[in-house]
């Protein structure tokens, strides 16, 4: 059977379409829903897609910044306001794969893809699920924690503090291919810093588990300490806290276990990869 | 940034000539660059159909059973193919040189020998038709027991992957298990050597990756033929190929291709040619059949894995006296090309460099994996990664600048290679001294004197005593053929070769340099072995 | 079976076409239009060659829902040349040998496009940004990166 | 951290065609009745450069410009037979074909233009322009059309040739594997500059600096092409690639160019190359086939460099970041080994 394709205008009626239907699936940028379907998914029956304008906008409403789920990686990184962003939107695959790659989708990509989602991680996230009649709101860690559980939930927004500081915010992606490849792990870093030391930390690691996942190990360590050798021995001990990596095409476990806290000391010292 | 080296070999060459030697666009760059170019799959064919094949998920399993009912029903569905709908099931490429035997079907019959082997293929309207079609065929399998390891797999007792070849080795002329090359006596020699270094290396299996996939569309043709556009890197191999598996006169076939979207290797198999044909001969129509890119890379055959061992036997002074060479190339469940590879790489040892006392046991094993391939540098390349990281450990054994390492045992015209035959038209020394020179990686006066004409031949040419080894009836022809074109001056030695020393009948050049003392101190021969570790003797 | 009419601008012309259910651009654009120009490489968006350009932006045709492209703009490297004239990527692309089997040049000039409409004194750094989705098996990317770099009349071209 | 410069070189030389079963090649060579050429093969340019290299072994040969004659293949209808493009094969094999075509053509030519001129064809010779002229007598001269014209339309000759190469069968002794493999042998020598960080393993190239001898380069471009090309893949074979990664087990194969590594274009590093040519007694014009062995010397040269660099022995391909770390540790830690040059 050829698949059907329902467009609704409002997110909301599409919600309802995807609930209604098991074989929907909702079609963001079309990496995975088109890959699935060109690669012989026949489990994908239907097409459900909303033109809702709201989906690709970006808001930032004062302390807080709201990413429509439809907003894609080159809208991202085309908006002055979200600078902090861009070292995390550009490694998302080649020009043309930036151009179509949604935010929403991004949260939805398994590993070791899904490095966006890691930085929304560290930014404290909270994305807005749209229902049929209404909106609910979801921290981040717990949307991607249930997402192996499965579901047909859909992503309307996502929303995040601004950072004070900007340069606070720290992304590295550590890949085998340059400048385009996909992750071998990454880390985002947010380190608020109050009088010379570290308050309020929030990191993120891409890669290391099934999900993105925080490093909350780490977030203790450096709280209240500088960056400095005892403050960073601490976090780097601590630093596997929480992740489970497993063998890919790309790294073992074993190197992904034993190059993380180099790279996350690197990332800490802003030094180069 | 590349420069060409006219200084070399001039007296060998002409330099005047009016097309050859200039840098003349290419015949099909405007066709590139304006995307006119015409691959397989860029000629216009109505009313196609779309062929998908049922792969194995197991590694080695029996088929108990297909149940094809639902999938013929299916919408769009023109035809179902099942191993025996394909005329000729049992086919191994090299057939058409009657090399090898007949050892591997389009669609597996009584048993899949391989995780991806192609079962069952569906002709629909549209590939997601197909795809549907696909899912909905019941394959009752008899999971067997699995080899990977190609030293497992040659084991007594090992799973039999492949009833054609029991002991899971491709038989070479109807009596060996593996291809022998038997130069001098590399036993005595290594008594003799100051050092004997063995050790092991592992060639991954490497996937071509043309940015075209394999594929082919047929289609019937007027007066009962087949046109066929093709990737295949052989035309009439591909052509003749099909003619044996469908079994019709190959007049009856018209293929057409050429135009290829890179090959490396990966199109010389014949996958998709007698799927598509046979497709095309059960329905009427046009059939195209096109891996996709997982298809490619993990059921389409790679370059083979090779587990390479090498133990040599050197002298302080860093004249190599013997080399021994046991290597295994893993063929996967079917023979395809590496039978041949095999050959290649028995030709191909010890390398560019004159050496004695030179044995080899290569071998072509079967495991339960994707059947291996050509690929670019077939045979060779992962010889030549085993020899070359070996000779940088041995010019480090005895403390040589590797760069004059590689120029002490290098070969030269008239020395003979160890499959007995005169080396002519040599240039490794000549590259080495200018790849020395480009990288600024000193090497001293006398080698930078050095050159493959001369020095070659006399005692080097000789064939030596091979114990266990009967003469050969014909005596060793120099590498003379009868379509090689005279004109061209054949290089002789310039200077008489020097007598060799007592300690071993090793290959020595004109002038041997004094050596410098060795970065590690030897004192007495020492054994090392990545397989048996250390030991004094 | 149902079919969805679309209709969108290909390289300067109108074109109408009815699509099935779930087609992706790349096979619309090579069975129902004949425009052989972008490439089936993988299909998985990890390629490159079937890459054409939506209102000017690169995009990869194979994973474009068809229907999504109606009343938008979509060029491929058949409408990159002005009638008998090449364009200066493909001038640039013959005089540096940057194509040899010549597979992944639709996608790779469409892709150095989309770079030079938005950006035409690009740096060696952002040429090799703009291709790094494209996928060359042959070249290995040095004379295609020059060539770019040439049509932009940039330095930087370094012969490999 | 620590990075550390590591340099090392590998030398190997490669065998031009094979030995199994024979090895032949077919091309047909004609003209139209205006004097433009067409080379009929079956022969396959998978990128390579088969249509352009053959293409300009027939205009040598027949003493014509380049742009008087096309290659048309493959079409097992017009083509004759030829066993494929692989082992190096295609420029030595079906450029010997073509030649002996081309030569057979320019016979008939020069015989067709003798008549026309009155006088022996053994003392005309072409000028590579279009032209036939009596050696040594410019103005007394024709055109390679006008000639075509009379050939077809007055003397009832054909101008064409057929061309076969064929490498005879090589039988291997089973004793002692006494065979002819090959009939001539390109070389090279590479030297390979890496750095290699010793807390994750990552190798990254510096440059690699080249020399190559591969018969007479009947096309510096396409020879270029194919060093530049064949290197790359070289590099990509020596830290990159594989299909089973936790060979010999087969799980987490990659399925996609994602997963399939190979070096990036921010990968690659500048490659300076030295072109050497010694002519094959038996190949066409000298040449051999540069198009396989360019990237063999590549790997074991990586692998050395990064010995020299860190000293750990890589002996199992691809050299990657984790191999190198896990040597390193059970090393104690990099050891870099006395540099050269």
């Amino acid at each position: 059977m050829p698949i059907a394709v329902r467009t609704f205008e409002k997110l909301g009626d599409a919600a309802s379409a995807l609930a209604s239907d098991r074989g929907a699936r909702f079609l963001g940028g079309g990496t995975l829903v088109m890959r699935a379907i060109n690669e012989g998914d026949v489990s994908i029956t239907t097409i459900v897609r909303s033109t809702d304008a709201v989906a690709s906008q970006i808001r930032p409403a004062g302390a807080r910044i709201e990413i429509g789920a439809g907003v894609t990686m080159a809208q991202i990184l085309s908006n002055r306001d979200l600078a902090f962003l861009h070292p995390a939107a550009r490694i998302v695959g080649g020009p043309a794969v930036r151009a179509m790659a949604t935010v929403g989708g991004n949260l939805f990509a398994p590993s070791p893809y899904g490095d966006f989602a890691a930085a929304l991680l560290a930014l404290d996230a909270t994305v807005s699920i749209a229902g049929s009649y209404s909106t609910s709101e979801t921290p981040l860690e717990d949307f991607l924690a249930s997402r192996e559980r499965g579901g047909t939930r859909l992503v309307a927004s996502i929303s995040f503090p601004r950072p004070g500081n900007p340069d606070t915010f720290r992304f590295r992606k550590v890949s085998r291919v340059k400048p385009k490849g996909i992750s071998v792990l990454s880390i985002a870093a947010l380190l608020p810093v109050a009088g010379g030391r570290i308050s309020g930390a929030r990191i993120a690691f891409g890669a290391m588990a099934p999900t993105p996942v925080r490093a909350k190990g780490v977030e203790r360590a450096l709280e209240g300490r500088s960056l400095d050798g005892e403050g960073m021995s601490a976090a780097l001990a601590a630093c596997l806290e929480g992740t489970a990596p497993v063998d890919d095409a790309i790294a073992s476990a074993w190197y992904r276990r034993e190059v993380l806290p180099i790279h996350l000391k690197r990332v800490l010292l802003g030094q180069p990869g | 940034m590349l420069e060409f080296r006219k200084e070399f070999f001039a007296d060998e060459r002409d330099d005047n000539l009016k097309e050859i030697g200039k840098g003349t666009q290419r015949q099909d760059m405007l066709g590139h660059v304006t995307a006119m170019t015409k691959y397989f799959d860029d000629h216009k064919v109505q009313n196609l159909l779309h062929l998908k094949v049922l792969r194995s998920p197991h590694h080695h399993a029996r088929i108990r059973h297909i149940d094809v009912s639902a999938a013929q029903g299916a919408p769009g569905v023109k035809r179902v193919i099942r191993g025996a709908d394909v005329p000729v099931n049992i086919n191994t490429l090299l057939s058409l040189l009657n090399f090898g035997k007949d050892d591997e079907p389009s669609l597996a019959v009584d048993k899949v020998r391989y995780k991806g082997e192609p079962v069952v293929a569906v002709v629909a309207t549209t590939e997601r038709e197909a795809f549907e079609a696909l899912s909905k065929i019941r394959v009752d399998y008899d999971p067997l027991p699995a080899v990977f390891d190609v030293e497992e797999a040659i084991k007594p007792g090992a799973p039999v992957v492949n009833e054609v070849y029991p002991n899971n080795t491709f038989e070479y002329h109807d009596k060996y298990d593996h291809q022998k090359l038997r130069f001098g006596d590399v036993e005595k020699a290594f008594a003799q050597a100051d050092h004997v270094l063995e050790q092991r290396y592992q060639m991954s299996p490497i996937e071509h990756a043309p940015t075209e996939t394999n594929g082919t569309v047929a289609a019937p043709d007027t007066n009962g033929r087949y046109v066929v556009y093709t990737g295949a890197q052989g035309l009439f191999f591909a052509l003749d190929t099909c003619a044996k598996i469908l079994n019709v006169p190959s007049n009856r076939l018209h293929f057409i291709g050429g135009t290829v979207g890179g090959g490396f290797g990966g199109k010389v198999d014949s996958v998709t040619e007698p799927l598509a044909i046979l497709g095309a001969m059960l329905t009427g129509r046009p059939v195209r059949y096109l891996h996709n890119r997982e298809e490619e890379m993990q059921f389409g055959p790679p370059r083979g894995a090779e587990r390479i061992f090498i133990k040599d036997g050197v002298m302080k002074d860093g004249r190599i006296i013997a080399r021994y060479v046991r290597s295994y190339f893993d063929s996967g469940a079917y023979t395809r090309l590496s039978s041949y590879a095999v050959v290649k790489c028995v030709a191909h040892i010890p390398g560019p460099y004159t050496i004695p006392n030179v044995w080899a046991d290569v071998y072509c094993v079967y495991t339960n994996r994707t059947p291996a391939t050509a690929m670019r540098g077939f045979g060779i390349t992962a010889v030549d990664f085993a020899l070359e990281t070996q000779m940088d450990k041995l010019a480090h054994l005895v403390g040589m600048n590797p760069m004059e390492f590689r120029i002490l045992n290098a070969y030269r015209d008239g020395d003979m290679k160890a499959h007995r035959r005169e080396a002519k038209n040599c240039a490794l020394i000549e590259c080495v001294q200018v790849a020395a020179e480009k990288a600024k990686w000193p090497i001293r006066d006398e080698f930078k004197r050095m050159h493959s004409r001369s020095g070659g031949g006399g005692d080097r040419a000789v064939i030596p005593h091979t114990p266990g080894v009967t003469p050969s009836a014909t005596p060793p022809r120099p590498q003379r053929t009868s379509y090689e074109r005279p004109g061209m001056p054949q290089p002789t030695p310039q200077s008489a070769p020097q007598p060799m020393p007592a300690a071993a009948s090793a290959p020595q050049p004109p002038s041997l340099p004094a050596q410098p003392a060795p970065v590690q101190t030897q004192h007495g021969a020492t054994r090392f072995s990545s397989v048996f570790g250390t030991r004094r003797r | 079976m149902s079919k969805t009419p679309v209709q969108f601008r290909h390289n300067g012309s109108d074109v109408a076409v009815f699509v099935e259910g779930g087609a992706n651009l790349l096979s619309v654009l090579r069975e129902s239009i004949g425009d052989t120009a972008p490439k089936f490489g993988c299909g998985q968006g990890t390629c490159g060659v079937c890459t054409v350009l939506i209102d000017g932006e690169p995009h990869l045709s194979c994973l474009t829902l068809a229907e999504t492209v109606s009343g938008r703009a979509v060029e491929t490297a058949d409408g990159l040349k002005d009638g008998p004239h090449l364009h200066p990527l493909q001038t640039a692309f013959m005089e540096h040998f940057a194509a040899q089997c010549g597979f992944c040049t639709p996608g790779m000039l469409m892709a150095a496009k989309a770079l030079l409409d938005r950006n035409p004194a690009p740096t060696r750094d952002e040429v090799v940004e703009a291709v790094s989705g494209n996928i060359c098996r042959c070249t290995g990317y040095e004379p295609i990166i020059n060539a770019i770099l040439s049509a932009a009349g940039q330095p930087g071209a370094r012969r490999a | 951290m620590a990075k550390h410069r590591g340099r090392g070189m590998a030398s190997i030389n490669y065998p031009i065609g094979m030995n199994l079963g024979g090895d032949p090649s077919q091309a047909l060579v004609h003209s139209n009745p205006s004097g433009k050429f067409t080379v009929s093969l079956s022969a396959i340019d998978l990128g390579q450069g088969m249509k352009s290299v053959t293409r300009q072994i027939c205009a040598e040969t027949l003493g014509v410009p380049v742009e008087d004659v096309y290659v048309d293949t493959a079409d097992s209808d017009t083509g004759p037979h030829d066993m494929g493009s692989f082992a190096s094969r295609g420029t030595h094999r079906v450029g010997n074909a073509v030649m002996a075509a081309a030569k057979e053509a320019r016979g008939v030519m020069m015989e067709a233009a003798a008549q026309e001129l009155e006088v022996n064809a053994a003392d005309l010779e072409t000028d590579g322009r279009g032209n036939i002229h009596v050696r040594g007598a410019p103005h007394r001269s024709i055109s390679v059309r006008d000639v075509a014209i009379a050939a077809q339309f007055r003397q009832g000759r054909t101008i064409s040739g057929r061309g076969i190469f064929l490498v005879p069968l090589s039988s291997v002794d089973p004793e002692t594997g006494e065979m002819t493999p090959a009939t001539c042998y390109a070389h090279a020598c590479l030297v390979a500059d890496v750095e290699v960080d010793d807390e994750t393993g990552e190798v990254t190239m510096i440059e690699m600096n080249s020399a190559y001898e591969l018969g007479r380069a009947l096309n510096p471009r396409l020879v270029e092409q194919q060093l530049v090309g064949g290197a790359w893949m070289g590099l990509s074979h020596a830290i990159y690639e594989t299909t089973e990664p936790y060979y010999p087990d087969r799980k987490d194969g990659p399925r996609d160019f994602n997963e399939y590594l190979m070096p990036g274009p921010g990968d690659i590093c500048p490659h300076n190359i030295a072109v050497l040519e010694r002519p094959a007694p038996d190949g066409p014009f000298g040449g051999k086939g540069p198009g396989e062995m360019c990237a063999n010397p590549v790997l074991p040269a990586v692998a050395n460099a990064v010995f020299n660099a860190v000293g750990v022995r890589i002996d199992e391909l691809p050299v990657t970041p984790e191999k190198v770390l896990r040597a390193i540790k059970a090393q104690g830690g990099a050891r870099p080994q006395p540099k050269f040059g």
